[in-house]
């Protein structure tokens, strides 16, 4: 194992605390999808983390590597849930694992930075939103550069820690603009000063990770 | 369920899916896991599978449209919404050939979202895919939709043209770039008399003044962008058919195919008259109908209205619509 | 002129008979002195010329099904209007055969007269001229009906079979017999949750209270004897399927014939669910459902209903069914 | 010519005769069909005969016999006539027209009996009513009686008189009656009083073939 880098213990830690996570701000993020959206965020993300604890329950072996967290969430996100969000989500997680299978027993930040950008990718193709469309694209693609930037050698969970950063300022920059994609697009100027719900989760996501390392798995830093 | 026969407005599509696949037993199966029905036949010479869905409501399209010389599977949404990705992933996985699947979509957020993300998942499997995007409604041309053209009527001729090229052999970037070059020299307008019965609330989706008219509908019950009083057919379709050529522009002797299409609840006396005015048109244009379809083919559930589209052939596209076809919807 | 697509009230069958003309001109003639569709491809083994006709409203019957394998001629009336007996008489002249020419008759009385008085001119032209009555609808099987059943759905049925006997030959009086024993063995029942929009006023025929449903319609708009809540289609198919079965009484393993059929506004979606209602009662039951249609075949306009229909045949008529046919409507 | 018997000209005076009785009762018929019917019975019949005397014109030889103007009453009311009536009128010319061509230039009373047995029998193939349904059967039934009761050697002028007296019988008993077929079967009770319209028309035929020879064709007494 890679110093500085998750294992699967530490991927699997890090998607339950997303999910914990989710749960605890469904209330918020349905506000902000009922302002911008049709108010179903909340409900479609918790849905997605709860099948995805089940897989994770179900898979049950956490020294497996960082691959089949990762593989577990994006099958629950792709499959189970519907909605523009949830197998968006889902295309990420499914880039995230695919990285991790390659990197072998650890998932470094270069390995994270690579995957963050192919899921990157793979939401803008299918959902044709550019930065600055008021999507969770604003949020993932500062968290994707800064995930990139990191020096070789920086520690996964710093570097996930200076992404979560960058996204969190990517949601605040959704908080000006108003909406070209999604449903929130219909509503044009009137959504101008709400951050986009899906941005909020992605910096969620970023999040959760840097709490892991610093509450679950110590061992890792 | 009052104008509804149904069981409740959730069963709706499934059990209308179960009866489908009993009635048509000969042609389709349904693959119960992804919810989509699936060709029994098709071409041993196919390197590609052809796979279109969409949101239900719109029957015979695309179901109608699965079997020899046509579609190799169908994934139906809930009414008017997007299938699930999921149901797309893997109908594809049941119908790819050696050259992977082809996916035709209708110009929808949530159709293209659901089709790309299926297709991300190929791509992960190295089933190799690719996509036609039907965007052909006239009315939703303008600079002012971001969402771009929505597709409509069309769709089911890009499908019998593909249907016909994918069993003469055709490999997966051939037969995208056919396709593509098909809705190019397609264009399709809509108009509606009465709105369709919104499943959920039983209630017309919207409601006209008497004499109006929604010129410009798409096939979701969806409003036009401007409401005009109605007029006598021959005008009507005259304007409309215009507005087409205008659009796809047929060079001198180019076969164009033409289909007049019922939105649901259209009468086929309305639907034949509207073919003769636009015959009349045609001719009166010096343009050559070489092909053309009358019924209801793309429909919004029970709207009252039709669609022209006109497509404008090219000298490969012809034969392949003329392929044999044998669908529960379309057979020659 | 205002929910209708037309030029003009008066102008709506006659431009659709053109349309429809020209829409299918490999298929049907258009004899304009007469106001008929005549095929124009007929098995030369014919000895009988098949010539059915009715009110216009009911497309595709009957010149949906004008062609090789079916009717030699139909003559259309006004809409819900009896065809003229001079249409009838001139058409059945067009297409008389060595042995004479065969009416399939709905049962109404305009329909009897002006079918009764252009065979009375045959007769005084020396050309044979024998009838099949199809009186098929069961809500209207009650002695307070002094005109006697009703004839709908199932006269397709009975077309579809007299078109495979004409074409093995069969002589006047024979396929007289044949049709009036699949009318015995043939029902229909009729239900609709709306009415068809009346193309004199523009408005619904009449206005049904929400939740409730026409239980026993005909095909001409007119009301049932009877009005009743709504219900879940598995119970009403259920319902209707058990009173048809108390009326055709199929024995043991007896093949049964099936037509679920649109009355015009109803969704696909709706007919695939009844179907496989329809079915699962035949299932039931323990009768053997050996052949199936769905779709709008005897129609009521925009009517939003649909029909029940069930023949059990005869071991003749199961080929009469299956053999080729290629008409607007119905190709096999 | 045999004696008594209706040559070409006289019968087609009395076709034009009856014309002219029904143009003179259009109102009358007009308002009997509103009170039973659908009130286009008075039309109905003027449309015929109208487009009979064209025909009669057309054919320029009234010594032709009497098969021809029958048959040109006959074409008119089959093939330019709706409703119900018309072609049931067209039926009886019909069968009168055929007995005319068998009976050779001239009709005797003998040959009109038949050819009314025969018209009525085709209009109760057709229509399917019986006496006492209230339709035009009720004044031919008693007329083709009369004429078939008048013994042999009667003149057919004399013969038809009697079919008119026994036709207007007819036609009073129908007020009687209750309506079974056609529109008036829809009013049931309400049309009792009101003497059918039909049989009105059937009543004026026979009473014109009479005038006929009273006043336009002496030289047949
Ligand atoms: N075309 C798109 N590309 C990327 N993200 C998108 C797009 N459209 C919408 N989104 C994201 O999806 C979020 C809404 O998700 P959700 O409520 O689950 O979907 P829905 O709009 O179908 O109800 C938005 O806040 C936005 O971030
Ligand atoms: N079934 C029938 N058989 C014989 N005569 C009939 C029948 N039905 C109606 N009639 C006659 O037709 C007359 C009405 O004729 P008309 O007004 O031309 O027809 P419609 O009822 O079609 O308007 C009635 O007065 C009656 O004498
Ligand atoms: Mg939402
Ligand atoms: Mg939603
Ligand atoms: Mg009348
Ligand atoms: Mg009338």
């Amino acid at each position: 194992m890679t110093t500085g880098a998750f294992d699967g213990r530490a991927t699997s830690d890090w998607m339950r605390r997303f999910a914990a996570t989710a749960y605890a701000t469904e209330a918020e993020l349905t506000a902000l999808d009922q302002q911008a959206g049709d108010g179903d965020f909340g409900v479609n993300l918790t849905a997605g983390v709860k099948a995805g604890e089940r897989l994770l329950d179900a898979d049950g072996n956490p020294d497996g590597g960082p691959s089949a967290p990762l593989g577990s969430m994006a099958a629950a996100f792709l499959d189970e849930i519907g909605g523009t969000s949830g197998p968006l989500f889902g295309l990420l997680f499914q880039a995230l694992a695919r990285t991790a299978e390659s990197a072998g027993s650890a998932l470094t930040a270069a390995a994270l930075a690579t995957g963050t950008e192919e899921g990157l990718a793979a939401i803008r193709r299918v959902g044709d939103a550019a930065p600055g469309d008021k999507t969770l694209v604003d949020a993932l693609t500062p968290a994707a550069e800064a995930l990139r930037a990191a020096p070789d050698g920086t520690p996964a969970d710093q570097a996930l820690e200076r992404a979560a950063e960058a996204a969190w300022q990517g949601v605040r920059d959704t908080a000006d603009l108003s909406a070209r994609m999604g449903r929130a697009s219909y509503l044009g100027e009137r959504v101008t000063g709400v951050p986009d719900p899906g941005a909020v989760g992605i910096a969620l996501f970023f999040a959760s990770a840097a709490d892991t390392v610093r509450e679950v798995a110590p061992h890792l830093r | 369920m009052a104008r509804y026969f149904e069981n409740s407005t959730d069963d709706l599509v499934p059990d209308a899916l179960a009866g489908f696949a009993r009635a048509h037993a000969d042609v389709v199966e349904h693959h119960a896991d992804s919810g989509s029905l699936v060709a029994r036949h098709t071409a041993a010479a196919r390197r590609v599978g052809l796979l279109s869905g969409g949101g239900s409501g719109h029957e015979p399209l695309h179901a109608g449209f699965v079997g020899a010389g046509m579609l190799d599977a169908a994934c139906p949404g809930r009414v008017f919404a997007s299938p699930h990705n999921r149901q797309i992933y893997q109908a594809s996985l049941a119908v790819a050939r050696p050259e992977g699947v082809l996916h035709i979509v209708k110009n929808y957020t949530g159709d293209r979202i659901n089709f790309g993300i299926a297709a991300e998942r190929l791509a992960h499997q190295d089933v190799a895919c690719a996509r036609v995007l039907v965007d052909d409604d006239l009315a939703s041309d303008s600079e002012a939709v971001g969402a771009g053209r929505r597709g409509t009527g069309g769709t089911l001729l890009v499908e019998k043209i593909l249907g016909g090229a994918a069993d003469t052999g055709l490999g997966l970037t051939e037969l995208a770039e056919l396709g593509a070059a098909a809705v190019r020299r397609c264009r399709t307008l809509a108009v509606a008399s009465a709105a369709h019965t919104a499943p959920t609330t039983d209630e017309p989706a919207f409601t006209l003044p008497a004499g109006e008219l929604e010129y410009g509908v798409g096939i979701h019950g969806e409003r036009a962008n401007r409401t005009r009083p109605q007029q006598p057919v021959a005008a009507l379709v005259e304007e409309m058919t215009d507005a087409l050529l205008a659009a796809v522009r047929p060079g001198p002797g180019e076969p164009v195919l033409a289909l007049v299409n019922g939105l649901g609840a259209v009468t086929s006396l309305e639907l034949y008259g509207i073919f003769g005015e636009l015959g009349r048109v045609l001719d009166a244009r010096g343009v050559h109908l070489a092909r053309h379809l009358v019924g209801d083919y793309v429909t919004a559930l029970d709207m009252r209205g039709f669609s022209l589209t006109l497509l404008v052939a090219d000298p490969a596209m012809l034969p392949f619509y003329d392929a044999p076809v044998r669908t529960a919807a379309l057979r020659w």
